[in-house]
């Protein structure tokens, strides 16, 4: 019963969506979009369980470590209060892999973080319209926050892609089989292409060999074996969606759904 | 505004600097200063994503109706559409029954329509996005004539290409069939197509990521540091 | 529906571009008082296959329109007008340029009669069309339009139906090897051997996503593995419901294989929503515990390439999967063993060898084969038209490529 | 493996620590754009295509320019747009402004803030220059324009008539324009432009977008295409020729330039790391090889 229902309700929702898709008249003709609405909404309740667990677990190594760390400036005596702020730099500050769980710091810095973003939003702190303001609204607390913190980790995190593609593509593009070095051909001319080294290098061609000129030789590889192989994913792709929709939909997977314990 | 005084503004940037360079350091080693900025970049973001959903979703989708469904209720106006509406409230409220051990099992019931959503939505949409374009698209003819009536050799090779690299591409997702004989040449030539697509993809996009770091720099170089006009 | 008829808009306005602009130029030069004659046989039905609210004004080119031979185009495009009476007042409604013969009018009210007339417009006025109507909009319970999308889908899903339920009767079917998928029990090995743990990613879109769905999934059949050879697992998730299913999942597979007191919620916990600080939290959990094993199932974005550089810095095995085109180059750049688009739908079936899941992959074989016989029927029809010259390959190629237009 | 446990110095390359290839690109974009290192660029073919065009159409063309972008995409498209428009300004053209995205109409004021005003004083709004703005209708909007500009145009951004605009007053449709430039990376875009006014009107339509979509707008070059700009590498190659032509413009911001260095550089180090890579695999296989037939 209990497993049973939720394959029911699976089926249902699956295959009414899919009927909905050509039925125009009402209530069928905006289905997916009322679903679609639903699902925001769980997600947003869903949301009350992750924020928790975030809370909960890094309430847990804060209060763990931090207890630790009294105990710790409690012994041996003396006014364990002023020796747990002298000794706090050293606590927060400890081995990375700290075992005694002193990098409680971490934890309460994310959850500083977490609830000073949730006080400055959900209270519209700063807003110039006040409670009528629009929660993005660029002189408000919240997107002082944004811009001054979110958007440079943000962007910082991004760019570290400069370095890795740089790292990946040097140990990636070795010619150790032929599939390697197609690859490595491919990505070697198209890279080519989009410097100048790649216009001068084959600048000297003459016209009735124009297409080994690089920038069209790279051009012409975006726009024609490129496209092959992008169709045959893209078809791929589809028939592995239609394949495994139809598979829970009819609860022949079922594994998302957990089992019934004892 | 006090947030708009010089001081306050070279603050900010000084602080968007710090965080810059502490995400930095992690390609050096893994350190505190990069755990200190992963710390804060967990907290605010989740932060602000629940924020987030909480003006942008939940209040605006589902409270102002329920609210205005409510004062339609007492003047006596018909409320269908706020009815509706109970059902994704119960569905939510049944997902955090988890935390209850004794109803937990409910929860699996939004769990049920979140995914049979998904799947009827996405079979729908694939099949039409990704399937039917794709094979309209692929439909053309391999010969091709300009308008004087001249073969069109380079044109049509290039189709032909396509076309061929197509099927062979889709030889390869073969599964029920072994890779080997004709098939598994056939097969081979598709993981070359495959290979010459990822390679010009990674090519491609190397441009962009370095506009990212580019960006980066220069914000350091020039808004932080001011060495570079 | 709105697609639908602005689909139409086009088309007819693609046509009626191409026709009418050869000749605009010339246009310029005639006199705009010449008398132009209004648009012909106007008609006016209820849009077909939409959920009311809508009506279809079709209509013959005025003969000033331009026809192909005339040298001169002197209307310039049609106004459609609309009353509630035949007796007016009009109001417009609507404008379609030269050479359009509809127009697609979605402001209408269902049940109410409406009547239309259409102007031939130039420069100075024009001429109307006689009044026509009543018509009435309403929703239909069929959408004509999308006939092809349903029998296509039709096809494509029994042919699976029909694999999963013929392996469900017993039937042997044979499925090929996959690499990845091979070396999920030796990654997992590894990681035992070493007492390391073992990082499991599923993407980081929401359960909305189906890749999300696969992620899932696969989830579960490693987790099998796990349990049984008790490996630690690090399920941190990027969405909330993806952490509620994957917890479910991983609980399920501790269950069946006899070990649900070995089972904690912790394995699978929360990060945060936001791409790139989910990304700077993985890499964090990568360098402190050094999984011997990382797993990639689902959607990605631009983080994948940041996460399997890093995991191959730790010198942890990888294994990835994920439908997103953009993102595969980076996997099969950084990781062991890449499952490429079709192959990440696969992996849970291929992964439960269950008879009636590998049934499902041999539907979509048959998928694969259709797809690639309407792609050479297509091709032959026109390739034929164009060495032979006979009109009817073309038809007949149209009307084939037709099946796959979506309107 | 080589003889004795030191790992031989190719083999240390092949396996090299990472941070050395980190701080080679570190130092190949930061370098360049602490030294303002430029390279020459050199004019590819469907750049210089549109180039010429503008080059060679008489004083006072009419070229019509659309703003099919968001600020997303303005620091990859805006450098090609300024100097699309600097080189139209030059050769005293006639530039008329408008935008199928509702975001390009705020850019394309702000392009002749920072643009025009500044550096064409002597340019007058309304008989140089003028911006129509937004209108929505994507593709519809084109096709009904091709025909009858004033159908959809009756006042400018501004709330002008537009038969008061002198420079309004030749133009009755698409069709009177001597170029149509439209910048954008999506829909509606380069394509609309293409299948709805350029080839029905036989109108060249030349185009700058995003790296992303330029692959995608290749096949309609050259018939279908006059030119074709692909985000900076685009814009850096119509800078480069436009200062060789019009020195007086060297001394104006050029981004597409200042990029191209660090890009290019960074280019550089990752294809040299490639060789280096693949020169000591094959250098230690052969080794390899070498040592096997020795024993």
């Amino acid at each position: 019963m209990r497993r049973q229902v939720p394959l029911v309700i699976t089926f249902i929702v699956g295959a009414v969506l899919i009927i909905a898709a050509f039925i125009p008249h009402h209530p069928f003709g905006r289905l997916g979009e009322n679903f679609s609405l639903y699902f925001d909404i769980i997600a947003v309740f869903a949301f009350l369980l992750g924020g928790g667990n975030l809370v909960r677990i890094h309430g847990g190594k804060f209060m763990r470590g931090i207890r630790s760390s009294i105990q710790e400036a409690k012994k041996g005596g003396g006014f364990w209060p002023l020796k747990f702020l002298v000794e706090f730099p050293f606590f927060a500050f400890g081995g990375l892999e700290d075992k005694r769980g002193r990098d409680w710091f971490f934890s309460l810095i994310t959850l500083l973080g977490f609830f000073a973003m949730l006080y400055a939003g959900l209270f519209k702190v700063g807003n110039p319209d006040g409670w009528q303001g629009n929660v993005t609204n660029p002189e408000a607390l919240f997107q002082e926050f944004y811009q001054s913190m979110f958007n440079p980790l943000q962007a910082t995190m991004y760019a570290l892609l400069a370095f890795f593609v740089a790292s990946a593509s040097y140990r990636a593009f070795r010619a150790k089989s032929p599939e390697a070095t197609i690859l490595l051909a491919t990505a070697f001319v198209i890279l080519l292409g989009r410097t100048p080294a790649g216009t001068y290098a084959t600048d000297w061609l003459p016209q009735s060999l124009s297409f080994f000129h690089i920038p069209n030789l790279a051009n012409w590889i975006m726009a024609v074996p490129n496209l092959a192989g992008q169709r045959a994913i893209m078809i791929g792709i589809s028939l592995g969606v239609i394949a495994m929709s139809l598979r829970v939909i009819l609860g022949v997977e079922r594994t998302y759904l957990g089992a019934d314990e004892k | 505004m006090w947030m708009d005084s010089p001081n306050w503004v070279t603050f900010g940037t000084w602080v968007a600097a710090l965080l810059t360079l502490g995400i930095m350091s992690f390609l050096y080693k893994d350190n505190k200063v990069y755990k200190f900025c992963e710390a804060v970049f967990i907290g605010i973001s989740a932060g602000y994503w629940f924020v987030s959903y909480f003006w942008q979703t939940l209040l605006p989708r589902l409270g102002d109706p329920l609210v205005a469904g409510a004062k339609s209720f007492f003047s006596g106006s018909p409320i269908w559409g706020s009815l509706v509406l109970f059902i994704p409230l119960g569905l939510g409220v049944m997902m955090l029954l988890r935390l209850i051990p004794k109803t937990g099992w409910l929860s699996r019931w939004p769990l049920a329509f979140v995914v049979g959503y998904t799947a009827g939505l996405r079979l729908i949409t694939f099949l039409q996005s990704n399937a039917m374009t794709q094979l309209q698209n692929s439909v053309q003819p391999v010969v091709r004539y300009d308008a004087a009536g001249g073969f069109l050799a380079w044109e049509s090779f290039n189709i032909l290409l396509v076309t061929v690299g197509t099927f062979a591409g889709l030889f390869y997702f073969f599964f029920s069939k072994e890779h080997k004989g004709a098939f598994g040449r056939v097969a081979r030539l598709g993981t070359w197509f495959l290979m010459i697509t990822f390679g010009a993809a990674f090519g491609y996009t190397v441009m962009g990521r370095m506009s990212l770091l580019i960006g980066r720099l220069d914000f350091l170089l020039a808004d932080w540091l001011k060495v570079i006009g | 529906m709105s697609r639908r008829i602005s689909r139409i808009i086009v088309f007819s306005l693609i046509f009626g571009g191409i026709a009418c602009c050869v000749h605009s130029g010339a246009a310029l030069a005639q006199s705009p008082d010449a008398a132009v004659r209004p648009p012909q046989n106007v008609r006016a039905i209820d849009t077909r296959g939409d959920e009311g609210g809508s009506i279809t004004v079709m209509w013959d080119l005025s003969p000033d329109d331009y026809d192909g031979t005339a040298e001169a185009v002197t209307v310039i495009g049609y106004e459609i007008m609309r009353a509630e009476s035949p007796g007016g007042p009009f109001a417009s409604v609507g404008f379609a340029s030269a050479g359009a013969t509809r127009f697609a009018d979605a402001s209408t009210h269902d049940g109410t009669d409406y009547y239309y007339q259409v102007t031939a417009s130039t420069s100075s006025g024009g001429p109307v069309s006689p009044v026509i109507g009543p018509v009435r909009s309403s929703p239909q319970w069929f959408n004509v339009n999308r006939a092809n999308v349903f029998i296509i889908g039709i096809i494509l899903s029994m042919s699976i139906i029909f694999y999963i339920a013929s392996a469900r009767r017993g039937k042997k079917l044979f499925i090929r090897r996959i690499a990845g998928l091979e070396a999920v029990q030796e990654a997992i090995g590894r990681a035992t051997e070493m007492g390391r743990p073992i990082l499991y990613i599923p993407g980081i879109q929401d359960m909305d996503d189906v890749q999300t769905v696969a992620g899932v999934t696969i989830l579960g059949y490693v987790a099998r593995t796990i349990a049984e050879y008790d490996t630690k697992i690090e399920v941190p998730t990027s969405r909330s419901i993806v952490m509620s299913t994957a917890r479910e999942t991983i609980k399920a597979a501790y269950i069946a294989a006899g070990r649900p007191d070995a089972y904690s919620d912790d394995a699978v916990h929360y990060v945060t929503d936001e791409q790139f600080g989910y990304v700077a939290a993985v890499d964090g959990i990568m360098v402190r515990d050094k999984p011997a094993t990382c797993f990639y199932m689902g959607a990605f974005f631009a983080e994948s390439l940041i996460m399997a550089e890093t995991g191959n810095s730790i010198g942890a095995i990888q294994i990835a999967g994920t439908a997103m085109p953009a993102q595969l180059p980076f996997f099969v750049a950084a990781c062991d063993y890449t499952l490429i688009g079709e192959e990440l739908f696969a992996a849970s079936a291929y992964l439960s060898n269950e008879p009636k899941q590998l049934g499902s992959l041999k539907g979509q074989d048959v998928g694969k084969s259709i797809a690639m016989l309407a792609i050479a029927t297509g091709v032959i029809l026109f390739t034929l038209h164009q060495v032979t010259r006979v009109q009817w390959f073309m038809d007949a190629g149209n009307w084939f490529k037709d099946l796959f237009l979506l309107n | 493996m080589s003889n004795g446990n030191q790992p031989s110095f190719l083999e240390k390359v092949q396996a090299l620590d990472r941070r050395v290839i980190f701080l080679f690109i570190a130092l190949a974009v930061s370098l360049p754009l602490l030294f303002h290192v430029v390279f020459p660029e050199k004019i590819s073919p469907i750049v210089s295509s549109m180039f010429d065009r503008i080059e060679s159409l008489p004083e006072g063309s009419r070229v019509l320019i659309s703003f099919d972008y968001s600020p997303s995409t303005v620091p990859e498209v805006q450098p090609m747009v300024d100097a699309v428009m600097r080189h139209c300004a030059a050769r005293k053209q006639k530039l008329y402004l408008m935008a199928l995205w509702a975001t390009g109409q705020n850019i394309t004021d702000e392009t002749i803030d920072r643009v025009l005003k500044v550096e064409f004083p002597e340019y007058r709004y309304g008989e140089d220059y003028v911006n129509i703005g937004y209108k929505s209708g994507n593709q519809g909007l084109i096709n009904v324009i091709l025909t009858d500009l004033k159908k959809m145009y009756t006042t400018d951004v501004h709330g002008t008539a537009i038969d008061s605009i002198p420079m309004m007053a030749p133009i009755r449709n698409l069709r009177n324009f001597d170029i149509i430039f439209t910048f954008g990376g999506g829909f509606p875009g380069t394509k609309e432009w293409v299948l709805f006014a350029g080839d029905p009107g036989r109108i060249p339509v030349a185009s700058g977008v995003t790296a992303v979509q330029a692959p995608l707008l290749y096949p309609y070059y050259p018939s279908q295409l006059l030119g074709l700009m692909g985000g900076i590498k685009g814009a850096a190659e119509y800078e480069s020729e436009l200062i060789r032509r019009y020195p007086q413009f060297e001394s104006l911001p050029h981004p597409g330039i200042d990029m191209m260095g660090p890009q290019a550089v960074a280019h550089l180090v990752i294809m040299l790391f490639i060789v280096i890579g693949n020169v000591a695999y094959f250098a230690t296989r052969n080794r390899q090889a070498s040592d096997q037939g020795a024993r």
